[in-house]
């Protein structure tokens, strides 16, 4: 411990005043030994998949609380999933350390726009980023979009916009988001799984 | 007692304080030491606010002393040199521990046994002060056999200090006359003249 | 994977080269841990690195990076000539008899048809079958005659001989033979090989034909199909192999369903130029169901608007017109002829070849939209970050936004892990702040599109006006709504063909499997593979039955795996041609007399008798497996090894006459990105990029606890590359390549040795890939600055695996 | 008061003995070195379960990191490089607590039940009752403690005794990918081992052998060794592992010595003043000085 001298003295006085108090037999118990109660104690624990690779790992999330109305759980710890065959409740060092990823500081709260120039980032609201996004969209598609080849075939495509595509994302959101790309006639489509 | 004018001053004022300073800090670092020693003197930790405080004013409080000591070790140095009369002191100390002071050889303002309490102190106050460095972990970080090693030493020169200062104590309580002169400074001729001779001569010139 | 995680365990052999599972896959890596110790299974690594896997491995042995396919041909060499084959199974299971074209032939590196100025093989018309009057392939079961594929191979692989693979590989010679020995070992029926790979095999410009030349030394040794056997791809993100089957790429639609191109101008030339012919009599042909494959998807898609007049929408699916992968959309990109950018949990900033070119590109878009649960490198590639993103952000005019996106914890939906199963997971929390679902900015941006097309007009607004949102809330599709989607239903009653009057499946019912799609127009089905996922008995992806009956792992009841709920694929070839299983300790299937039956779903039409001869790989027209490729690849049909087009060697070794035939002649390379090519007299080194098992990609530098245990880039060396240059372990380098450097700390080890290839000296420098100017690791350099914008002559997978670099200390 | 969730085999700094009549299952974590890949999955695990998490640091040329262990890394993995007869081999050591069965640290200890031993064989610390010291680090044979500077507290790993109270396994031990780490009753562990070393010795491994050194009493983490002839070449894990006998002096013979010796000193000073009187100025002389007075 580094002690400052006005910490000397605070102790100095403390001491004494401690001291005092010791002698006239108002010394504290020392403490029993009692391990650290078990965290996870009446926790919600929900079942999820670890997003790194491909192993897929079981995991058990846990939160506080009860899902109650009032109470939006916390993370407060993730471990692995015995019951999942392949990994039995194992992780690896990624896997976890799990909670330092969703609880990152460098996770995105809300839409923000980087303008032509700028050196910063802009908050703006939901709306705002997709009515402006669309926009874009729009006018790129509108003017863009290739309806036949010059041999005359319809290939309805839009080559102007490029889409990379998460592997991380569920099964779901990749049919969603490859349906709704399609249908703009998106072909400049790529996936991580190339990578 | 009553003050004499012509009582010998045996120690100033400022030598006074600097005994009382290394005393005090001593008695402090022995009890708290102890309780860092042995479980059976744990409790003493309670003097001091409790067991972390204690651990962390005994370094503070050791190099309070280890100044202290540091000076006073200056100041009594000269004094304490060995002459051929001490060792003939202490040849015959059983004597002295007898009761039986009359054949004595003369003894100037410390006696041989005084001497050697002296240097053995001081002795002590070097290991206790160089170990105690290496175990301060709040500041220092060392090899750890050597900090073995120092909490070995430490501990056997604390023990053998807190012998030698009980010798000491008592030595002073045991010798009538002897512990005012680190009250106020004087002690009576009478004393000076059946303990110290040699020294009462030097002050009085008889 | 043809087989999974699990099935690992019941291994005799297992042989990593191209990956590294202890560090990238170390919970499924356990499973070959527990072969070691369950089976006496021995593990066999090479690789460049002694890596973590190498640390529990029984044999190791280094080898150049890019050499791939010369320590393959070796093998099959050693195994052809030493005859340690499973013979049955090589003439029954494998291409081994057919006859090939009498034109076809191989010189001096390349193969015969080669068209130079095109840099490719123009015509493949001499890789292809002898074609007998029956109008099937011609087939010699002696595998005698001098052009059938079995003696074509010989004659290919036998100038693989381990002097050469030495020589070209680096590889001693006694370690390359040790590892042969214990290959040929599971040419047993009762003895399997397992094969794990990951990138470490396909990041090369002759990627695919790596992964050819494991999985012909599988059927060689009769692995393909085994409990314990198989290529496994270990792949790398979660559910990289679902995003793969719902084909977020330009070639295929959902079920790897070939994507239209300009070629094809209706939908009859469509249907019937993917609708393969049969080669050989009383075979499966299974991709001949492709008409009740698109079909159903396009009913899915765009339900009544999808009518058999209009080729059920064939229109609405744009066509291909050319090359579309990362690669060339970011060319594209960087030739300004792109506007807008749609980057969705990608960071291409950091995982695509050449970052100042990949920067430069992104700079030249009007728009980009990233969507993403952080703020990525990409995000910012506009932002100076010192000397790790030097950009003047004034000069930048691309708007970017940036949507939160929540992560994994944070939503519901099913993943497919890399074992084929389909497994569903359950909301924890609600993501920080206001962040959404991936599916509600996608629904949000569709609404958004399709009200403003509805109002105004625009081009061509059809497919959007028209395309199926029938979800409960429009804003906010649930994932059990898109699953059952996916998985499909009954759009009218469906009727057992044999018999009409037998109803299938009732009108509105969830499909129970891809049996039930017709091309009728009478079932929707968003992805035939996943059909079966929720059926009428409900979410299949949810079950959570993780017993196992026979002990083989395959816990049956546990999720659902594509196809079928079939664990292990080509299963039917775990059996002799009687139906017998080649290791009855481990079966998997077996003719029962009536049925097919054992411990998974049969990979076969369940009452085929043996002696109707059907044979295992339903899904090839021949019905076998292709040690010969005809011409389904572009490059090769036998494997040959290529040098990296960064390589430092002056020629090919094994063609040292042939220029042409140095690096693959095939492979594409853009304007530009060849004069970046740098030379082994500037960049003397072979520089190679790969993963730690502390970090995931480029997200876990944004984790904490990650950061901890591996906080800042390093670049590995060889201790003699070290002393030769004066580095010493904690010292900084600077590692160069022709595009770029990038400055790190240097970790000296005996791990990479300096090898000896063609009669000089190689030194390999190893960088791992995971740092960058964002996150809670130190920031760093990204080592994509080096890499090479090259990549497979099939996939265009990038050549991140083999580059040329040099070294200095700083 | 509830107290105490697992049975207490002794505290330190307390000289009478803890409740012995329960019986309880002695436990042990077995690490299968041969079986490590280096993952650091259990270093993650452990920093999650115990909700602590050091500084990011930087990269010294090695995988290692953080390069030792800390008051928030209290297991580390170590890696070492080594080369015999042309083989090379990664031998990858997870370094933290042994739990000996004789703990010098606890021996060391001079704050009663600042560390305590449970029947089960956990040796664990209490912070509350830690007065900082540092007497554990210079006990330890292994040089595992560590005093936190933030509040001088020593910190070490628990073998997650809040886990195994309420019977789940620590969480190094349940993350391990490959099940290098294995825990349960220490006999179980004994004979798991026994397997491991005997495969090993099938697969040229002659010296493989368990790393369970009897200079600390036996230890409740455990490794199994390819060399165990050679554990030094393991990031230098000590061959023989004991108390150091200056700790042992210190906080052994040292202690009943001196408090008799100091006892001693007392109780001859309070006989000899008892006995033998006071050492006055004798009357003789003081009347010699007054008489020179009068003079």
């Amino acid at each position: 411990m580094k002690v400052t001298r006005r910490q000397f003295f605070k102790v100095c006085s403390a001491g004494l005043g401690g001291s005092s108090i010791a002698m006239m037999g108002f010394s504290p118990t020392a403490a029993l030994a009692e391990v650290r109660t078990f965290k996870l104690a009446r926790a919600t624990e929900t079942r999820n998949i670890c997003p790194y690779c491909s192993v897929s790992c079981g995991v058990l999330i846990y939160t506080t609380g009860d899902r109650s109305k009032n109470t939006p759980g916390e993370i407060i710890h993730i471990e692995g999933d015995p019951d999942n065959p392949v990994n039995r409740g194992t992780l690896c060092p990624k896997g976890a350390g799990l909670r330092d990823m969703v609880q990152s500081k460098d996770r995105l709260k809300w839409p923000e726009v980087r303008e032509a120039g700028s050196n910063e980032w802009k908050r703006i609201s939901w709306n705002e980023a997709i009515e402006r996004i669309a926009k874009h969209m729009k006018a790129d598609r509108d003017k863009n979009f290739v309806a036949q080849n010059k041999d005359g075939v319809t290939v309805n495509r839009w080559p102007t916009l490029g889409a990379l595509a998460s592997s991380a994302a569920s099964n779901e959101a990749g049919y969603l988001t490859v349906k709704f790309l399609r249908a703009l006639g998106v072909t400049q489509l790529d996936t991580q799984a190339r990578i | 007692m009553i003050r004499d004018p012509k009582d010998l001053q045996r120690y100033t004022a400022s030598e006074r304080a600097n005994h009382w300073l290394v005393g005090i800090c001593f008695i402090l670092l022995a009890l708290s030491g102890l309780a860092f020693f042995h479980p059976a003197f744990y409790p003493l930790v309670q003097l001091f606010g409790g067991g972390t405080w204690a651990r962390v004013l005994h370094p503070f409080i050791g190099v309070l002393m280890a100044a202290a000591f540091v000076v006073m070790f200056f100041r009594f140095r000269a004094l304490n040199v060995m002459t051929d009369a001490d060792r003939e002191w202490l040849s015959r100390v059983r004597e002295m521990v007898d009761g039986n002071d009359h054949n004595m050889p003369e003894q100037g303002k410390y006696n041989g046994g005084q001497k050697m309490l002296f240097w053995l102190l001081a002795l002590c106050m070097l290991v206790l002060m160089v170990s105690g460095l290496f175990m301060w972990r709040a500041q220092f970080s060392f090899p750890v056999d050597l900090v073995r090693l120092a909490s070995l030493a430490h501990a056997v020169a604390g023990v053998v200090i807190i012998a030698l200062i009980i010798v000491h104590i008592y030595a002073a309580i045991w010798t009538k006359g002897t512990v005012r002169a680190m009250w106020y400074g004087t002690v009576t001729r009478a004393w000076a003249k059946q303990h110290h001779r040699a020294w009462y001569r030097q002050m009085t010139g008889k | 994977m043809t087989n999974h995680w699990v099935d690992l365990k019941n291994a005799d052999v297992v042989w990593v080269m191209g990956g590294n599972p202890a560090e990238a896959h170390p919970c499924g890596f356990k499973w070959v841990i527990e072969a070691k110790k369950q089976r006496k299974a021995k593990l066999i690594v090479v690789d460049p690195r002694f890596n973590r896997t190498a640390a529990v491995a029984d044999i190791y042995a280094p080898i150049r990076p890019g050499t791939n396919i010369a320590f393959f041909g070796g093998v099959i060499n050693y195994l052809l000539s030493k005859d340690k084959i499973h013979h049955e199974y090589v003439k029954h299971y494998t291409n081994a008899a057919f006859l090939i074209d009498p034109g076809y032939g191989f010189a001096d590196g390349i193969f015969s048809g080669y068209d130079e100025a095109k840099r490719s093989y123009g015509s493949k018309d001499t890789w292809k079958y002898q074609m007998g009057a029956d109008g099937f392939a011609k087939i010699d079961e002696t595998l005698q005659d001098p052009n059938c594929v079995f003696q074509l191979m010989k004659q290919h692989y036998a100038r693989y001989t381990p002097e050469m693979v030495s020589k070209v590989c680096g590889t001693p010679q006694d370690a390359f033979l040790k590892i042969c020995e214990l290959v040929a070992s599971t040419a047993a029926a009762n003895r399997t090989l397992s094969y794990l790979y990951a990138l470490g095999l396909t990041e090369h410009s002759n990627g695919s034909q790596n992964i050819r030349c494991a999985a012909m030394i599988q059927l060689l040794l009769g692995n393909m199909g085994m409990a314990g056997g198989g290529i496994n791809a270990l792949r790398g993100h979660a559910n990289v192999q679902g995003i793969t089957d719902m084909c977020l790429y330009a070639q295929v639609l959902p079920g790897y369903l070939s994507a239209p191109t300009d070629a094809d101008k209706d939908h009859e030339t469509y249907l019937g130029k993917r609708t393969p012919k049969t080669l050989r009599p009383n075979q499966m042909n299974f991709p001949q169901n492709f008409p009740k494959w698109f079909t159903s998807l396009a009913k899915a898609w765009y339900g009544n608007a999808a009518t058999k007049d209009n080729g059920f929408a064939y229109d609405y699916f744009p066509k291909l017109g050319g090359a579309s992968d990362a690669l060339s959309i970011f060319n594209d990109m960087y030739l300004g002829k792109m506007q807008g950018f749609i980057c969705q949990g990608f960071n291409p900033l950091a995982s695509l070849p050449n970052k100042k070119k990949v920067g430069d590109a992104l700079a030249k878009l009007k728009y980009m939209v990233v969507i993403d649960p952080l703020a990525t490198d990409t995000s910012e590639f506009w932002k100076p970050h010192g000397e790790f993103n030097e950009v003047d952000p004034t000069k930048i005019e691309t708007e970017v936004f940036r949507l939160p996106a929540n992560l994994f914890a944070e939503t519901a939906g099913s993943i497919t892990n890399s074992g084929r199963v389909v497994l569903w997971r359950w909301k924890a929390a609600e993501g920080p702040g206001e962040s959404k679902d991936d599916t509600e900015i996608i629904a949000a941006l569709f609404l958004r599109l399709k009200a403003m097309y509805a109002a105004e007009g625009g081009a061509f607004p059809e497919p959007l006006r028209d395309l199926t949102w029938t979800y409960t809330q429009p804003a906010k599709p649930s994932p059990e709504e898109l699953l059952k989607e996916i998985n499909g239903k009954a759009l009218a009653d469906v009727v057992d063909p044999k018999d009409p009057t037998k109803v299938l499946v009732k009108a509105g019912e969830q499909l129970p499997g891809f049996a039930m799609l017709r091309d009728d127009g009478s079932t929707s089905c968003g992805n035939w593979i996943y059909c079966g996922t929720w059926s009428q008995a409900g979410n299949n992806t949810a079950r959570r039955d993780n017993s196992d009956p026979s002990g083989l792992g395959q816990t049956l009841n546990w999720g659902f795996a594509w196809p079928a709920n079939r664990r292990i694929i080509y299963n039917r070839a775990s059996a002799d041609l009687q139906g017998k299983p080649w290791d009855p300790s481990r079966t998997l299937m077996k003719w029962t007399g009536t049925v097919w039956g054992g411990n998974d779903v049969p990979d076969m039409r369940p009452n085929a008798a043996p002696e109707e001869g059907v044979m295992p790989f339903i899904m090839a027209p021949e019905g076998v497996a292709r040690l010969f490729s005809r011409e389904l690849m572009t490059d090769a049909p036998f494997p040959e090894h290529y040098e990296p087009f960064e390589s430092p060697l002056d020629a090919n070794p094994m063609h040292p006459g042939n220029a042409r035939a140095k690096s693959n002649p095939v492979a594409r390379v853009y304007k530009g990105d060849m004069e970046a090519f740098g030379a082994s007299k500037d960049f003397p080194y072979v520089g190679t990029t790969y993963r730690l098992t502390e970090h995931f990609h480029y997200w876990t530098k944004f984790s904490k606890i990650n950061a901890i245990v591996q906080p800042e880039q390093f670049v590995e060396i060889g201790e003699e590359l070290a002393k030769e240059k004066g580095i010493k372990a904690g010292d900084k380098v600077k590692v160069r390549s022709n595009r770029g450097f990038v400055k790190a700390v240097a970790v000296v080890t005996k791990r990479i040795k300096a090898l000896d290839v063609d009669g000089r000296k190689v030194h390999t420098i190893g960088i791992p890939i995971h740092f960058g100017f964002k996150g809670a690791t130190k920031p760093g350099f990204m080592s994509n600055t080096l890499t090479p914008f090259v990549g497979d002559a099939n996939t265009q997978t990038p050549e991140f695996k083999a580059f040329l670099v040099n070294i200095e200390k700083i | 008061m509830a107290l105490q969730s697992l049975d207490i085999k002794q505290r330190s700094a307390t000289t009478t003995p803890s409740p012995q009549a329960r019986q309880t299952v002695e436990i042990a974590k077995l690490i299968d070195v041969s079986a490590c890949i280096g993952c650091k999955a259990c270093q993650v695990a452990c920093m999650e379960w115990n909700d602590v998490r050091d500084e990011v640091g930087s990269c010294a040329g090695v995988y290692d990191n953080p390069m030792d262990l800390t008051e928030n890394s209290w297991t580390v993995m170590r890696y070492s490089e080594v080369e015999q007869n042309g083989k090379l081999e990664w031998l990858i050591r997870k370094d933290g607590c042994m739990h000996c069965t004789d703990p010098g640290c606890l021996k060391a200890c001079p704050a009663p039940g600042a560390i305590i031993q449970y029947s089960n064989g956990i040796v664990d610390f209490h912070q509350e009752n830690c007065i900082g010291c540092g007497y554990c680090v210079t006990g330890c044979p292994f040089n595992v403690p560590r005093i936190s500077k933030k509040d001088n507290k020593a910190y070490k790993c628990t073998l997650c005794s809040d886990r195994v109270a309420v019977n789940q396994a620590p969480a190094c031990a349940k993350a391990c990918p490959t099940g290098a780490i294995q825990f349960g009753s220490k006999e179980d562990m004994k004979d798991y081992a026994a397997t491991r070393v005997a495969d090993l010795k099938e697969r040229g491994y002659d010296k493989a052998g368990l790393y369970d050194p009897q200079g600390v009493g036996g230890t409740h983490v455990m490794y199994v060794l390819h060399h165990a002839d050679k554990p030094a070449l393991y990031s230098n894990l000590p061959e023989n592992p004991g108390v150091s006998p200056m700790v042992s002096l210190w906080k052994g013979a040292a202690k009943p010595i001196a408090a008799a010796a100091l006892g001693l000193v007392a109780l001859s000073s309070l006989f000899h003043y008892v006995m033998k009187g006071p050492n006055e100025v004798s009357k003789e002389i003081e009347k010699e000085v007054e008489k020179e007075d009068a003079q």
